[in-house]
């Protein structure tokens, strides 16, 4: 019965879901709101004053820098919940035969993959940077370069074979908690340089030696804490 | 701010600073706290008997203190009326005060009932100077809340279900009201009392008496107009004796206040007479007299019987008032005066026999008179009051309804009222028989319960002599009899 | 319809199979796989369709982070859904 | 330019840099992140303030963020429902004095910083959030200040807690995504994301389908944050089992950011000349007075405490749900005052609660008899603000409900206005039963006889707040004259 109520309401939402799209104006022809109104508004203005080759990073970083700010704190946040609730449900309440205690079990991995691994960080490392700092001019930018370096961090946990050790060893545990605010601090920076040099909280300065190492600024701040946040939720889940 | 002004703002706020301030001061040095409840009941008493006399030719001000949301301002006025009434509430609630210091042990909980109940007198003063049906039913909702810590406050199991009883009634009776002064307002677009009631009220006649059968219902059930009068019967017994006291005399006759502001003030004469109420009103009142007069001669417990006698004396004053004749609208509010210094030293006898002998039946007062001479002649002379005996006070406002309800030419009515006055008379006299009736009974022969003295005994001799002085000098100015006068000119000719 | 087209369809396709499949199995440990798949699809289609900013956040969240951190609650709480 | 020209992104700013920073400032010394917090906090009040009285000065007014002027870049606005910002940060920063001597007995020291930076963030999204002037922000500051709030629920212990954390997260992810569907419909159709723009534009789209579509996942992902009836589930699970400061947080202040997101989409969409939005209004009404009498009842047959108080969020929640159905001037107005004393009320409700909970331990009704006698401060503010719940005049609670059945008389609705009554009867009877309880019981239990008056902090934001829930009553004229105009665009619809 709950089967069949679920499935009926499925079917109701994907007919109103399909009724709306279908409706929608046409997607893809030039005559359509979406390309006619403001986005035609960031074509023809956004290399001069976005100041970003790369038309998505000029509308993250310069237009709807404040809707960044909210997701680069969103995904902070997420951090700082997993910490608050993993570590109060405590390890003793955990359920079910088949856990596996990352902790102190060594997962069994070839030597032919954690030699690859191994190998690979240091490339995957560069990439990860370059996909960060170059995110104004090509496609790319702070949040695709962090996540690829967050991944590269914890493949290295997985397979280094070091899985018994805690997470005090990368970092000093007084700069971890910095370098996992780094995304909202960078654009409570923002805020100030942009209140200094343009007198708008949230804008990019004028000058575009400086506009570019604003936005490098930002992109290497979004990038690195989200890589921090990342291996912080990993470690919390493993440990907690 | 004119001192006009100021004075009822005092006159309200006065009682419930006093009781905190008894509060603190009263549970680390009993003499001060005494001194801080006497002055202030003192003072209070004063500053409303000088309003009374100031405002006794017509409205003295209105003001507009609070505006919480289109209209429910908070409006207090000044007027004949309510400043009647204030100086009844705050009389009474001087001798009660006062009589409490002895009637209740001296522990901290006394205070306690001091400041609870002196916040209750600064709330039935904000109802009197009440300027609109909100203003007033806050002051009337907030007392009601507030004396139920007093009716519970031996916290025996038969007090607090008493209580209870108290507080479901009281809260119906609010939502009746709160139903009826929204549609009020819907119907009249004002809720203010004025004099000769409303300029218009539109609405189906359905509906208006919809809205005024709501507001007598609400405010009846404090009135313990039959059949609402279910919480009276058990709260008296179960309240401390000065608080029985206050409850019978000015509480109920608090109810009667608001149902003679919703008549007079908001629906006005000539509306309540094409409405075809009042017979219906005067036959229910007159009903309550009889039904709760043959109740209270079948009663056998002191204080449930001078209940009953409460339920069937605050029938009078609504029997009198249906006929919306001057002289006995006048008659009513005497009543009320009267009444509630009757009433409340009846119940202050109750409460220094019941402290002295441990007797709460009227079958166990028999030789009281031995032990006890001056209580029982206090007693005496109450009862013979509340019958109407001359010159007592109670005689001069029954007479005076009774002049009323003959010059309206409700002769049915003045019938129920002598029957009433009639049954008065025969669950009053087995009383005052009883307690002067020698006893050979050896448990109260050789009881060591002698006559008490102090605080009660004090305030029991005032009650007397006051039964007395109102009744022979009933007629010199200044006194209830003739402030009513002003009061039910106001109302019934509202000065155009 | 040209090839374009038919690339297009043929991925919704994968995608629809691949939800029908996390939906499916009890098994979370294969759930989760799907999942990564169903990213990795999806990862194609935004590259088609012109957005490679938001292919390779899909790519490197869908299915790499969130796989992984899958996985690593699935240790915790054993992989059989009850 | 001033601190109050850039103080509509600074209401977002400082809460949300000030919580980022906590956990990295305070690791060696959790206790002291208190301070801190409370230091940000009071500053984004100041700034609040200072927004409210240019609003005065010269009327609403937007931000542009970046300097790009709209619907280019992200425009933050403020009006008069904007205002609920100060409200919002007063109760958040009485919630942080509250919680100094709360927070070390429910949540271990090493994890204190991490509750300040949740509750600074949570405060940071909820300014965000109303004074947004964009669709995305909205559902960006959505997520921030939704976020934070799960995890504060999660932060209580007890396996409870986690389970309506859960409970919690899941229906607000759903609601989430229907409120990005909608806002996605909207792009497609409009073109663009600022409310006021696409408001204009929406009447030109093609179709009415989408735009419809849009509406109704609109309202339905706002009415789950809202707790609208019947999509309240989650919210008494969650506010009973969260720490107290926390409960006070949710119900006081981000339930109503579902509110104020149903408001924002009525006045988004009620230029839209062919969509009829009395269907929805009437739905609306419906369902906020089932909410009244069915939260009134499950809260009168509760025995504990905050769920109890829990059930009177969705009931109260009802109301504001009527006044803005009904939608004539005095309701709605009716309505987004009691937004705002709701709000000081239930902070006060629940703070009073968890210092009763707090310093006896107990936390069912019918052990807490006698407490008052115990702790007479603590249980007298929790009386006078349960009879500001109940809407007895003239206390706060009785503007906003007086309003709405006004309104519901004034548009030929009698039936509803005896729900209004009846609903303000039940909540009376249970706040009557909690106070006698409290004061005219004798003791039951042996921990009510040991129990001691909370501490000073506790009390200070308990006293404040039970006060403001008495005093807000006594302003209530003026506060109607505040919301009226903002409240307008809504009205013009009915």
């Amino acid at each position: 019965m709950r089967k069949f109520l679920a499935l009926v309401l499925i079917a109701a939402l994907g007919a109103v879901l399909i009724a709306a799209v279908v409706n929608l104006p046409e997607p893809g022809t030039t005559d359509s709101p979406v390309h006619t109104h403001v986005s035609a508004g960031y074509i023809k203005g956004g290399h001069e004053a976005g100041g970003a080759d790369n038309l998505v990073t000029a509308v993250l970083l310069n237009y709807r820098a404040i809707d960044t700010f909210g997701e680069v704190t969103v995904i902070f946040t997420a951090l700082i919940a997993v910490l608050a609730a993993t570590s109060l449900a405590g390890p003793t309440e955990r359920s079910g035969t088949q856990n596996i205690d990352l902790k102190t079990t060594r997962v069994p991995v070839s030597p032919v993959v954690s030699f690859v691994v191994r190998l690979m960080a240091p490339f995957i490392a560069t990439f990860a940077l370059f996909v960060m700092l170059k995110g104004h001019e090509l496609p790319g930018g702070g949040f695709q370069g962090g996540v690829v370096l967050g991944a590269m961090l914890i493949l290295l946990a997985l397979f280094s074979g070091r899985t018994d050790k805690t997470d005090d060893e990368e970092l000093p545990p007084g700069l971890r908690n910095w370098i996992r605010a780094a995304g909202p601090l960078v654009f409570g920076a923002l805020g100030l340089t942009g209140l200094v040099f343009s007198g708008w909280l949230f804008s990019l300065p004028d000058h575009p030696f400086w506009r570019e190492m604003v936005m490098i600024g930002l992109e290497l701040g979004i990038g690195i804490g989200g890589a921090a946040v990342l291996v912080g939720l990993f470690r919390a889940l493993r440990e907690g | 701010m004119t001192l006009t002004s100021l004075l009822p703002l005092i006159a309200l706020a006065l009682p419930i600073i006093g009781g905190l301030a008894a509060l603190g001061a009263g549970r680390r040095n009993r003499r001060l706290g005494i001194a801080v409840v006497a002055g202030t009941a003192v003072t209070t008493f004063l500053i409303t008997a000088l309003l009374a006399l100031a405002a006794k030719d017509g409205l003295l001000r209105e003001m507009t203190l609070v505006q919480i949301a289109p209209p429910v301002w908070i409006v207090f006025r000044i007027d004949p009326l309510g400043t009647l009434f204030a100086a009844t509430v705050s009389g009474l609630f001087l001798l009660a005060l006062i009589y409490a210091f002895g009637y209740l042990p001296d522990d901290r909980r006394q205070w306690r009932f001091h400041a609870f109940a002196m916040a209750c007198q600064g709330c039935m003063i904000g109802v009197a100077f009440a300027g609109n049906l909100v203003t007033l039913l806050v002051f009337y909702e907030l007392f009601s809340l507030l004396s139920y810590p007093l009716i519970t406050h031996d916290r025996t199991r038969v007090a607090v279900a008493a209580g209870l009883k108290y507080l479901v009634y009281i809260i119906t009776g609010g939502a009746f009201v709160w139903a009826g002064i929204i549609l009020v307002f819907h119907l009249g677009g004002e809720i203010r009392f004025l004099p000769g009631g409303l300029a218009d009220i539109n609405g189906s006649p359905g509906l208006v008496l919809a809205t005024f059968a709501c507001l007598v219902t609400g405010f009846g059930v404090k009135a313990a107009l039959m059949p609402l009068h279910g919480w009276v019967p058990d709260a008296h017994p179960a309240a401390p004796a000065p608080f029985s006291a206050v409850l019978s005399g000015v509480m109920v006759a608090t109810g009667v206040f608001g149902i003679l502001r919703v008549m007079f003030e908001i629906f006005g004469v000539s509306r309540l007479i094409e409405m075809g109420v009042l017979p219906w009103l005067g036959g229910i009142a007159g009903a309550s007299v009889l039904l709760a007069a043959a109740r209270a001669v079948g009663e056998d417990d002191l204080k449930r019987r001078l209940a009953w006698s409460t339920i069937s004396q605050m029938a009078y004053v609504l029997m009198a008032v249906s006929t919306i004749g001057g002289q006995a609208v006048t008659g009513a509010f005497v009543h009320i005066t009267h009444h509630a210094f009757l009433k409340g030293g009846l119940f202050f006898c109750a409460g220094l026999v019941a402290t002295v002998t441990g007797a709460t039946r009227i079958s166990q007062l028999r030789g009281l008179a031995q032990r006890m001479p001056v209580t029982s002649l206090a007693l005496t002379v109450l009862a013979l009051g509340l019958v109407g005996i001359p010159p007592l006070s109670g005689f001069i406002s029954k007479w005076l309804l009774g002049l009323g309800l003959a010059d309206a030419g409700a002769m049915v009515r003045l019938g129920v009222m002598l029957a009433g006055a009639l049954l008065a008379a025969v669950y009053l006299w087995p009383i005052i028989y009883r307690i002067w009736l020698p006893t050979d009974d050896p448990r109260f022969a050789h009881s060591h319960s002698r006559e008490a003295s102090g605080w009660m005994l004090g305030i029991l001799i005032a009650t007397g002599m006051l039964a007395v002085i109102l009744g022979t000098a009933a007629t010199l100015p200044g006194f209830p009899l003739d402030l009513a006068k002003n009061a039910a000119q106001w109302l019934v000719e509202p000065p155009p | 319809m040209s090839v374009s087209d038919l690339f297009d369809l043929l991925i919704l396709a994968l995608l629809i199979t691949c939800v029908l499949g996390i939906a499916r199995v009890r098994d979370l440990a294969t759930a989760v796989t799907l999942f990564a798949i169903y990213s990795f699809v999806l990862c194609l289609l935004w590259a088609h369709r012109g957005a490679p900013d938001v292919a390779m956040t899909e790519a490197a969240v869908g299915a790499g982070i969130t796989a992984v951190l899958f996985f690593t609650a699935i240790a915790k709480i054993g992989r059989r859904e009850k | 330019m001033s601190a109050a020209a850039h103080g509509l992104a600074l209401v977002v700013l400082v809460p949300i840099v000030g919580g980022a920073l906590i956990p990295a400032l305070f690791r060696r010394f959790p206790t002291a992140a208190w301070g801190f917090a409370l230091a940000s906090s009071a500053l984004t009040l100041a700034i609040s303030i200072s927004l409210i009285r240019r609003l005065l000065a010269e009327g609403p007014f937007s931000y542009a963020a970046g300097g790009w002027p709209p619907p280019y870049g992200v425009a933050l606005h403020f009006d008069r429902f904007g205002a609920a910002i100060a409200v919002f940060s007063m109760i958040t920063l009485l919630v942080l004095i509250f919680s100094r001597r709360y927070i070390p007995a429910v949540v271990p020291i090493a994890r204190i910083p991490l509750y300040y930076a949740l509750v600074m963030i949570n405060l940071g999204g909820m300014n965000g959030f109303l004074v947004t002037g964009d669709l995305f922000n909205l559902f960006v500051f959505m997520e921030v200040f939704s976020v934070s709030a799960y995890a504060l629920v999660a932060m209580a212990r007890g396996p409870q807690a986690g389970l309506a954390a859960i409970k919690y997260l899941l229906l607000g992810a759903v609601s989430s995504l229907l409120v990005l569907f909608a806002i996605g419909l909207i792009f497609a159709q409009t073109g663009t994301l600022n409310m006021a723009d696409a408001a204009g534009r929406l009447d030109a789209a093609a179709s009415i389908v989408p735009t419809a579509l849009a509406l109704g996942a609109l309202t339905i992902g706002f009415m789950v944050k809202a707790a609208l009836f019947p999509l309240h589930v989650w919210l008494p699970d969650a506010h009973a089992s969260a720490p107290a400061p926390v409960s006070a947080l949710l119900s006081a202040v981000v339930v109503k950011a579902g509110v104020i997101g149903i408001i924002r989409t009525l006045q988004t969409f009620s230029d839209h000349g062919s969509l009829q939005l009395m269907p929805l209004q009437s739905l609306l009404i419906w369902l906020g007075a089932i909410a009244v009498l069915w939260g009134a009842v499950a809260a009168l047959v509760q025995s504990d405490l905050k769920r109890l108080l829990a059930y009177s969020t969705v009931t109260n929640i009802g109301y504001i749900f009527i006044g803005l159905g009904i939608g004539s001037a005095t309701a709605a107005s009716g309505a987004a005052v009691h937004i705002i004393n709701h709000a000081v009320i239930k902070a006060a409700l629940f703070l009073a609660a968890g210092a009763l909970i707090h310093q006896s331990g107990l936390r069912h009704i019918d052990d807490l008899r006698g407490l008052g006698e115990r702790m007479p401060l603590s249980a007298l503010a929790l009386g006078v603000a349960l009879l500001a719940v109940a809407g007895v005049p003239p206390t706060a609670g009785f503007v906003g409900k007086w309003q709405i059945g006004l309104g519901a008389l004034e548009t030929g609705r009698p039936l509803l206005m005896g729900v209004v009554i009846v609903g303000g009867l039940l909540v009376l009877t249970y706040g009557v039963r909690i106070i006698n309880t409290l004061f005219f019981r004798p003791p039951l239990h042996v921990r009510v006889v040991t129990s001691r008056e909370a501490p000073p902090s506790m009390l200070a934001a308990i006293l404040l707040l039970a006060a403001s829930s008495f005093l807000l009553g006594l302003a209530g004229k003026p506060m109607l004259d505040f919301v009226a105009p903002a409240i307008l665009p809504l009205t013009d619809t009915g």
